[in-house]
């Protein structure tokens, strides 16, 4: 981490860039905080470890407005986003250095605080750390490891290559270890019945605290359409029962062919609603339906769903 | 709030047979806004319309829902009238209740439910309806047609005579298309080139046509009134003006005697030199350079033509050119071909030169043609005794490898040809396999009769499963007799082939250029299959002959005449007036994010960086920009929105949600 | 003092449930939220894991209906005379139905002390002229039963604000329990706490009062070791707007800050809500639903104005729990649950914030 | 404090009695409970909120005098959805209403035997009609009414008859008009308001009550400081987002003040104290 601290100090020192989006040390063990480093004297609290699961892309919207360059630590899955970003117009590819930090999967506090409550100390999760991670609770210590911990998004691992960068630090691993659309299959298989009432149970938990919204990169609309008093769709709660649906599938069909699968929805969700699963049915539709396309992968594809083409097919034409 | 009037429509008994007309307007009349209701025998009718005037006056009506028949039908009727009374003709809206309710219901008082409920729907509408505005542009008084063939051939010398200036641009070295190939033209047996020769004279000599042949559209941009249009002048190698059409090169030229090139106006029935015109009566009648083929091209040697032609005309060293030309409307005549037979095996037309398509044999028979006009057999020049048509090769095919339609025109040209060779040789036997005998036409079915009648040509209802060609080089055909119910294993001397009519290849890239939508089968669409006929969708964009769909040379002029007379009017005018019911980008909302431009069939988004200022907001950003007389008002852009900064207007985001929301109160 | 076995919770549960509505932390989908009591619910863990939102919806739910307009439209010629018909040939009439207010008792089991000072907090708000009468009701019918912490969590802090996480009796609960070895002990404090002691008194073994006391002096010291219970509320509080608002501290750290609504929704005292309508099929239901200052619509007008920034937005939540609420209610509305710091997506939090301004001053100090 | 029934947040109904259009965009709504009379006693400078169901509710200060004893009004202008909404409705039509919210001028305590200077711009001028309107009807108790109103133009003057008719006669009274910018059949003065005010200068012996678009009210207040008042001789009624009005719902607050509860109505020297966030 020193490393790449030095790096980040020497290209705001020699002037290459202007400020560092990265994460600030948090105050606990395991609760570092997304940043923007203005001077080379801040960076003495930067980290990046295994907590770092923020996707830093969306914070280059505004920080690409601003004078200069801005050094930006994205980790692979997070490239994804900053291409898509880069299609729809959202930041300037110019003003952005993009370095490429290396990742071995991130870390769900949530699966460690399992069974660990008062936590004082998290060891081990640097991006060199050990395959075992050792934690000091105040009821005890204990290690568990490194893989058991792990965001579900990292079992269904992107892969290692970063999409777009200026230069990377650090090495990166495949985590991938369970089939991406595994979960959503099982969802598949279930009775339309079964299907609504699973839903219905995570979606009744929905505090409609927007986190997912705010936190997702291709939500990047300058004012929502569920903000924007112009359309009825404006609510906060839920005046019956099925709007709390309406939000999260609407949601999806706006993302739909724009998501790139990053998962934050579900890692940032207060009551633990795996929304991803909604863009991931999405996500396997499109690959059925029109050809496996990731988003983000590259900002020149035509996308499936919002690019008009002339061999698409005439409404009430057979086909 | 508006104050709407709501004016209910009996249509006879169209509509009040099974809606309860007077129920309907005593329950709209508390609908929000609704200041008046009233109901009316015939809304459309002159009387009608002076009610719906005076209750405008009276009521100071600032909104208009009319109850009667599909929009389709009578919307600009309605719109006029309110604006005779100074209304604004986009505050009035018709709910669809005789097509979409009266027609399609028994029960009177479903019915009537229905129709209250599609009132309020247009209701909660109006009320929300702003005055729109028709904007104008400008129009170019020049028509592009794509095509050379009969029918861009008719539809320019249409325009060109009543004044307006045409330019054709067609592909191939000379105009005149598929018809300058045929022999005889049914039903009147008279001679294709005799007909289509002076048409193709009068085009070249015509003051207001210019022709640019071996051409091709690059590109096209703007929109009706206005289209820019990039044509690539092919390098003819022979400059046009020196050339006097002599053929001396083409005599010359060494590649004509070694047969190696196949000639396309010949369906390769024979070969041509590198330096050629397509036929004889080619228009114009300059020859190009084939540089594929030519030697000279090739290495850099021979040189013959130059240095024979008198008039110092081959120049290899011209290059393409590309013109860019500012047109009011366009014409797409780009015609057809016949489909590959590479997928119709079982006919053996790949395996034996005895086994020929209709375009062949039209050839074959022609005196200009490879024979002379002598049909004989292609392997031993020997002609032909006995002779099977096989009808339907490849069209009302349900599988893949074929066409779902009928080409409308093998069963007369079969009749035609069959007729034509009984003249010549008639002890010639004939048979066709036909699976119906399709005659609707003009002294069609008479003639269909005369070749059964006079000429007893032998009609088979059956199909043809195979045919093999034999070691003694006759064709062994194996067919049905449905009729008869009975097999038919039958010697033959040669196959004509009956083979389906498709679109020219080169139809989708040019659809693609002019945003015309094209069907499944590559036809182009026409904006309503049985009222705008010969016009695309695409406003400025006219259809003519076979690329809009299978049809002979009678109805291939006059569609072609329809279509200049469309041309004709629109070039007339001076301004245009442009849908007001166009894209709307709300600057506030929009993200710059390109969603909208990309989905756009009609190109009318661009992107430009706009000072925007509103409530909290100062600065200057990337935003959506609608060019007005591109929008076709699709709404792709309005639904791929995210933030909803798109709008439709006249079809706002709102004004379809509250439709929505009032049906589902 | 009383007591039960923990493994006879279920039976005690559901003999209160007979009486009276009873509400507890229940395991949904995985995660630990108050909900209504029913038969064969999960309440598995719910005595030991801190619930997602806090137990605030009781008394004041996410979302309430507040009263209906009903629309009558009369047409002109059945106006009572003398009725001014205007232009139109038609009027309409409105009539209002308020919703009625909850007159049922029910009991809300397993707040914690935090919980309950939050409710304390809401009361401050709600019960000052003019009392809304929604939450009084609810207040009045509600019995809380208030339950001692047994594993206090690191993100835990209420002893800052002197609340005593051991030993509920001294908060505004009307029973305090705790988790004692394999036994919860009950103890009625209030009335009502009283009253509902006897009704199921029959489910209740009598004990002793000093049962509890190894209990509440484990957790005190337990607390001592947690990192966020030292925190230091100095230059907080009434009367620190000036010097707080115009710090320069909040522009340094607010960057992370999304503008959800995480924070507040999960806040057991928060209390910032929209009123709105919605058209049903037969008039319009008005409703109030919670609202979060950290939304960038919450205060916005026509015009603009006002807190347009979201660090404008973000300095607000803090002021107003740190600074204006002391101000004007003489109590902090922070409760240290630490619910904003377990949930917060960027790990921004109260505490950061606090500790943030702490640095400030030591390196302002520093520099002198 | 208010005297709804259920709840302070349950409305009351109002009948629409009467409507007229003051300028383009400003209507005066009077409106009375649906079996005649008032819906309830105010004091001047207090709002209500009004309210079409289905649209939404909006905080209004109420134009009309407590010491008109038949009904209340409000002068609205039209700038969203709500006030499009009001403006299309017609007499006999009904909405709902809430309140009286906020506090008011202090019109018995320290503006009495005071000389009272009023300062409005454009709409500005609906909640000081219900001031000055009060002071007339009760003239005996202040002294001298100096009244200057500007607006963009002639026609966007609201009130513009009782101004000529009532204000322009009363004893001691001197009323100000002015309009931005020159227009045909307009023989009164041209300008803007906080330059007229330097024109006239007033003398420091009265008390300020100024209330108008914000970039009127901040040179306006520049101009009288200037001549020599002091915060404490300066009243304004400020506006924010307001949804509950009785200052629990949490969104206009400035500091620890609710302008719903605490305000509308504040001294300058109360602004002063508040962080700078309205």
């Amino acid at each position: 981490m020193q490393g790449l601290i030095d790096r980040l100090t020497a290209l705001l020192s020699d002037g290459t860039v202007a400020r560092v989006i990265g994460w600030k040390k948090g105050d606990m063990a395991y609760n570092p905080e997304p940043h923007m480093f203005e001077t080379a004297e801040s960076l003495k609290d930067f980290v990046y470890d295994g907590f770092c699961g923020a996707n830093l892309s969306k914070m280059m919207i505004e920080a690409s407005k601003l004078e200069g360059k801005t050094a930006v630590c994205l980790k692979p899955c997070d490239t994804y986003s900053f291409n898509q970003l880069i299609r729809e117009h959202r930041v300037v590819r110019e003003n952005a250095y993009i370095i490429g930090v290396g990742c071995r999967g991130k870390l769900d506090i949530e699966k460690i605080k399992k069974g660990n409550k008062g936590i004082t100390s998290i060891s081990g999760t640097e991006l060199d750390g050990s395959d075992d991670i050792k934690i000091e609770t105040i009821y005890g210590d204990k290690n568990i490891s490194y893989k058991d911990a792990l965001l579900d998004r990292c079992h269904v691992c992107k892969g290692k290559d970063h999409m777009i960068f200026d230069e990377v630090w650090g090495e990166s691993k495949d985590t991938a270890d369970q089939e991406r659309f595994a979960e959503v299959e099982k969802i598949e298989a279930m009775t339309p019945e079964e299907k609504f009432a699973f839903f219905r149970n995570e979606l009744s938990k929905c505090i409609r605290c927007n986190a997912c919204r705010n936190v997702c990169p291709a939500c990047s609309c300058r004012k929502c359409i569920f903000d924007n008093t112009k359309f009825d769709a404006q609510q906060k709660a839920n005046v019956v029962s099925f709007e709390e649906r309406m939000f999260h599938i609407i949601r999806a069909f706006h993302v739909a062919g724009r998501c790139t699968d990053c998962g934050e929805c579900s890692r940032v969700c207060p009551e633990g609603i795996p929304l991803h699963l909604f863009n991931r049915k999405f996500i396997k539709d499109i690959d059925k339906f029109y050809g496996e396309f990731q988003a983000g992968k590259d900002p020149e594809a035509q996308s499936p769903l919002t690019d008009f083409t002339f061999e698409d097919i005439e409404p009430g034409e057979r086909g | 709030m508006q104050r709407i009037g709501v004016f209910v429509c009996h249509c006879g008994t169209n509509i009040a047979a099974t809606v309860d007309v007077k129920k309907v307007v005593e329950l709209v009349r508390f609908e929000p806004g609704v200041v008046f209701a009233d109901d009316y025998m015939y809304m459309c009718s002159e009387a009608g319309q002076e009610k719906i005037i005076a209750a405008i006056k009276e009521h100071d009506l600032t909104g208009l829902v009319i109850c009667s028949c599909s929009p389709r039908m009578h919307e600009k009727t309605f719109r006029a009238c309110a604006e005779k009374a100074g209304l604004n003709p986009y505050m009035v809206e018709v709910a669809n209740i005789r097509e979409q309710c009266s027609w399609i219901h028994k029960d009177r008082e479903e019915a009537t439910e229905k129709a209250v409920i599609l009132a309020r729907a247009a209701i909660a509408k109006v009320n929300l309806n702003t005055p729109l505005q028709e904007g104008e542009s400008p129009v170019t008084k020049r028509a592009l047609i794509i095509g050379g063939g009969i029918a861009g051939i008719q539809t320019a010398l249409d325009i060109a005579d009543a004044g307006y200036e045409v330019d054709i641009v067609e592909r191939e070295p000379s105009i005149g298309g598929r018809m300058s190939q045929f022999d005889k033209t049914f039903p009147t047996l008279d001679c294709a080139s005799c007909i289509l020769t002076p048409k193709m004279v009068e085009v070249n000599q015509h003051p207001n046509i210019t022709l640019y042949t071996y051409s091709e559209v690059e590109g096209v941009s703007g929109y009706v009134g206005n289209f820019d249009v990039k044509i690539r002048k092919k390098a003819r190698s022979v400059d046009m003006s020196a050339c006097t059409g002599c053929g001396e090169c083409q005599a010359k030229c060494p590649l004509g005697k070694m047969g190696k090139i196949p000639s396309e106006f010949d369906r390769g029935l024979r070969t041509r030199p590198a330096i050629y015109m397509p036929f004889a009566q080619a228009v114009p009648a300059v020859p190009v350079i084939d540089r594929e083929n030519c030697t000279y091209f090739k290495t850099g040697k021979c040189g013959v033509c130059a240095k024979i032609c008198p008039s110092k005309a081959v120049n290899y060293e011209q290059e393409d050119e590309i013109v860019t030309v500012k047109y009011g409307a366009i014409v797409v005549a780009t015609g057809f071909d016949i489909i590959n037979l590479d997928k119709f095996g079982e006919y053996a037309y790949n395996e034996s030169p005895d086994v020929i398509t209709s375009i062949e044999l039209e050839r074959l028979m022609n005196a200009s043609g490879p024979t002379g006009g002598h049909l004989e057999r292609m392997s031993d020049h020997k002609q032909p005794k006995d002779i099977v048509f096989i009808q339907c090769v490849g069209s009302r095919c349900d599988d893949e490898k074929g066409k779902p339609y009928c080409s409308k025109v093998c069963c007369m040209y079969t009749a035609k040809h069959a007729m034509l060779i009984k003249d010549h040789w008639p002890d010639t036997n004939i048979t066709v396999f036909y699976i119906d005998v399709r005659t609707p036409g003009k002294n069609f079915d008479e003639f269909y009769r005369r070749a059964v009648e006079q000429y007893h040509v032998n009609y088979v209802k059956g199909q043809v499963g195979k045919v093999i060609p034999q070691p003694d080089g006759s064709l062994l055909v194996q067919g049905v007799d449905l009729l008869d119910n009975k097999q038919i294993m039958k010697k033959t001397d040669m196959v004509v082939l009956a083979a389906a009519v498709e679109p020219n290849k080169g139809v989708r890239k040019i659809a693609t250029m002019l945003t015309a939508s094209i069907d499944n089968n590559d036809f182009l669409t026409e904006a309503h299959a049985k009222l705008r006929p010969v016009e695309s969708p695409t406003a400025g964009i006219f259809l003519s002959g076979m690329a809009q769909g299978p049809k002979d040379i009678p109805e291939t002029v006059s569609q072609a005449g329809a279509a200049a007379v469309k041309v004709v009017g629109l070039l007339a005018k001076d301004k245009l007036k442009t849908n007001p019911c166009t894209a709307k980008c709300d600057p506030m909302f929009c993200n710059g994010c390109s969603t909208c431009a990309n989905v756009c069939p009609y190109g009318a988004i661009t992107y430009e960086d706009q000072q925007v200022r509103g409530p909290g907001v100062n600065e200057t950003r990337r935003v959506a920009v609608v060019n007005n007389a591109l929008c076709q008002g699709c709404g792709a852009c309005t639904s791929a929105c995210p933030s909803g900064a798109m709008d439709l207007q006249g079809f706002s985001n709102r004004q379809i949600t509250t439709e929505v929301d009032s049906i589902c109160r | 003092m009383y007591k039960i076995a923990i493994k006879d919770l279920n039976t005690l549960f559901s003999k209160i449930a007979e009486e009276q509505e009873l509400i507890l932390p229940i395991k949904k989908a995985g995660q630990y939220n108050f909900g209504v009591y029913e038969e064969g619910c999960d309440i598995d863990g719910i005595l030991t894991n801190k619930t997602v939102k806090s137990g605030k919806d009781a008394f004041f739910p996410q979302f309430e209906t507040l009263y209906n307009v009903r629309k009558k439209i009369t047409p002109a010629d059945e106006l009572e005379n003398g009725e001014e018909a205007a232009n139109t040939k038609i009027r309409t009439k409105l009539t209002i139905e308020a919703e009625a207010l909850k007159d049922k008792d029910f009991v809300i089991f397993g707040m914690r002390a935090c919980d309950v000072k939050g409710v304390e907090v809401l009361d401050q708000v709600f019960l000052t002229d003019p009392v809304d009468n929604y939450y009084k009701a609810r207040r009045e019918h509600g019995i809380i039963v208030a339950l001692a912490c047994h594993e206090p969590e690191e993100s835990c802090f209420c002893t800052v604000f002197g609340i005593d996480p051991a030993d509920p009796s001294k908060s505004k609960a009307d029973v305090a329990t705790w988790i004692v070895g394999e036994e919860l002990c009950w103890k009625p404090i209030t009335e009502k706490g009283e009253a509902l002691t006897k009704k199921i008194e029959s489910l209740l073994a009598s004990a002793d009062d000093s049962a509890v006391d190894a209990e509440i002096a484990n957790i005190t010291s337990i607390m001592d070791k947690l990192p966020n219970t030292k925190l230091s509320l100095e230059g907080w509080g009434k009367g620190k707007t000036d010097e707080k608002f115009n710090s320069d501290v909040w522009q340094k750290i607010y960057t992370p800050c999304l503008g959800c609504g995480t924070c507040t929704f999960v806040c057991p005292t928060c209390q910032c809500y929209d009123i709105k309508d919605y058209t049903t099929k037969d008039g319009i239901q008005r409703y109030r639903c919670w609202d979060s200052c950290m939304y960038s619509d919450f205060t916005l007008m026509a015009g603009g104005q006002n807190r347009t920034s979201q660090v404008q937005r973000f300095r607000q939540r803090f002021m107003h729990k740190l600074v204006y609420f002391p101000d004007r209610y003489d109590m902090y509305s922070c409760v240290g649950c630490g619910r904003c710091v377990d949930k917060c997506p960027q790990s921004l939090n109260i505490v950061k914030v606090i500790k943030a301004f702490e640095n400030e001053q030591k390196e302002a100090g520093a520099n002198v | 404090m208010c005297n709804c029934g259920h709840d302070s947040l349950v409305p009351q109904i109002g009948i629409i009695t009467g409507i007229t259009q003051e300028t383009p965009d400003v209507k005066t709504f009077r409106v009375n409970a649906p079996d005649g009379g008032k819906l309830f006693e105010h004091m001047p400078g207090q709002c209500a909120m009004v309210c079409v169901p289905g649209v939404s509710e909006g905080m209004f200060s109420i134009t009309s005098s407590p010491t008109n004893k038949e009904f209340q009004e409000f002068s609205i202008k039209k700038c969203g959805i709500l006030t499009e909404q009001l403006h299309s409705l017609q007499v006999g039509d009904e909405v709902t209403v809430r309140g009286p919210y906020g506090n008011n001028f202090p019109v018995e305590t320290e503006f009495k035997g005071k000389n009272l200077l009023f300062i409005a711009g454009g709409i500005g001028l609906a909640p000081l009609r219900s001031v000055i309107n009060y002071c007339l009807d009760n003239r005996e108790n202040y002294g001298r009414i100096d009244i200057l109103y500007g607006s963009r133009s002639a026609d966007d003057l609201v009130k513009l008859k009782e101004i000529q008719e009532v204000w322009m006669k009363a004893p001691n009274v001197n009323v100000y008009l002015t309009i931005d910018r020159e227009q045909e059949g307009w023989d009164g003065h041209v300008g803007f308001v906080p330059t007229y005010l330097k024109e006239i200068g007033f003398s420091t012996d009265c008390i300020g009550i100024v209330c108008g678009p914000p970039i009127m009210i901040k040179f306006v207040l520049q101009g009288l400081k200037e001549m020599g008042f002091t915060d404490e001789q300066i009243y304004t009624t400020l506006e924010l987002r307001m949804k509950c009005g009785i200052g629990k719902c949490g969104r206009c607050n400035i500091g620890s003040k609710f302008v719903c509860k605490d305000g509308p109505v504040f001294r300058f020297d109360q602004i002063d104290e508040l962080p700078n966030e309205y």
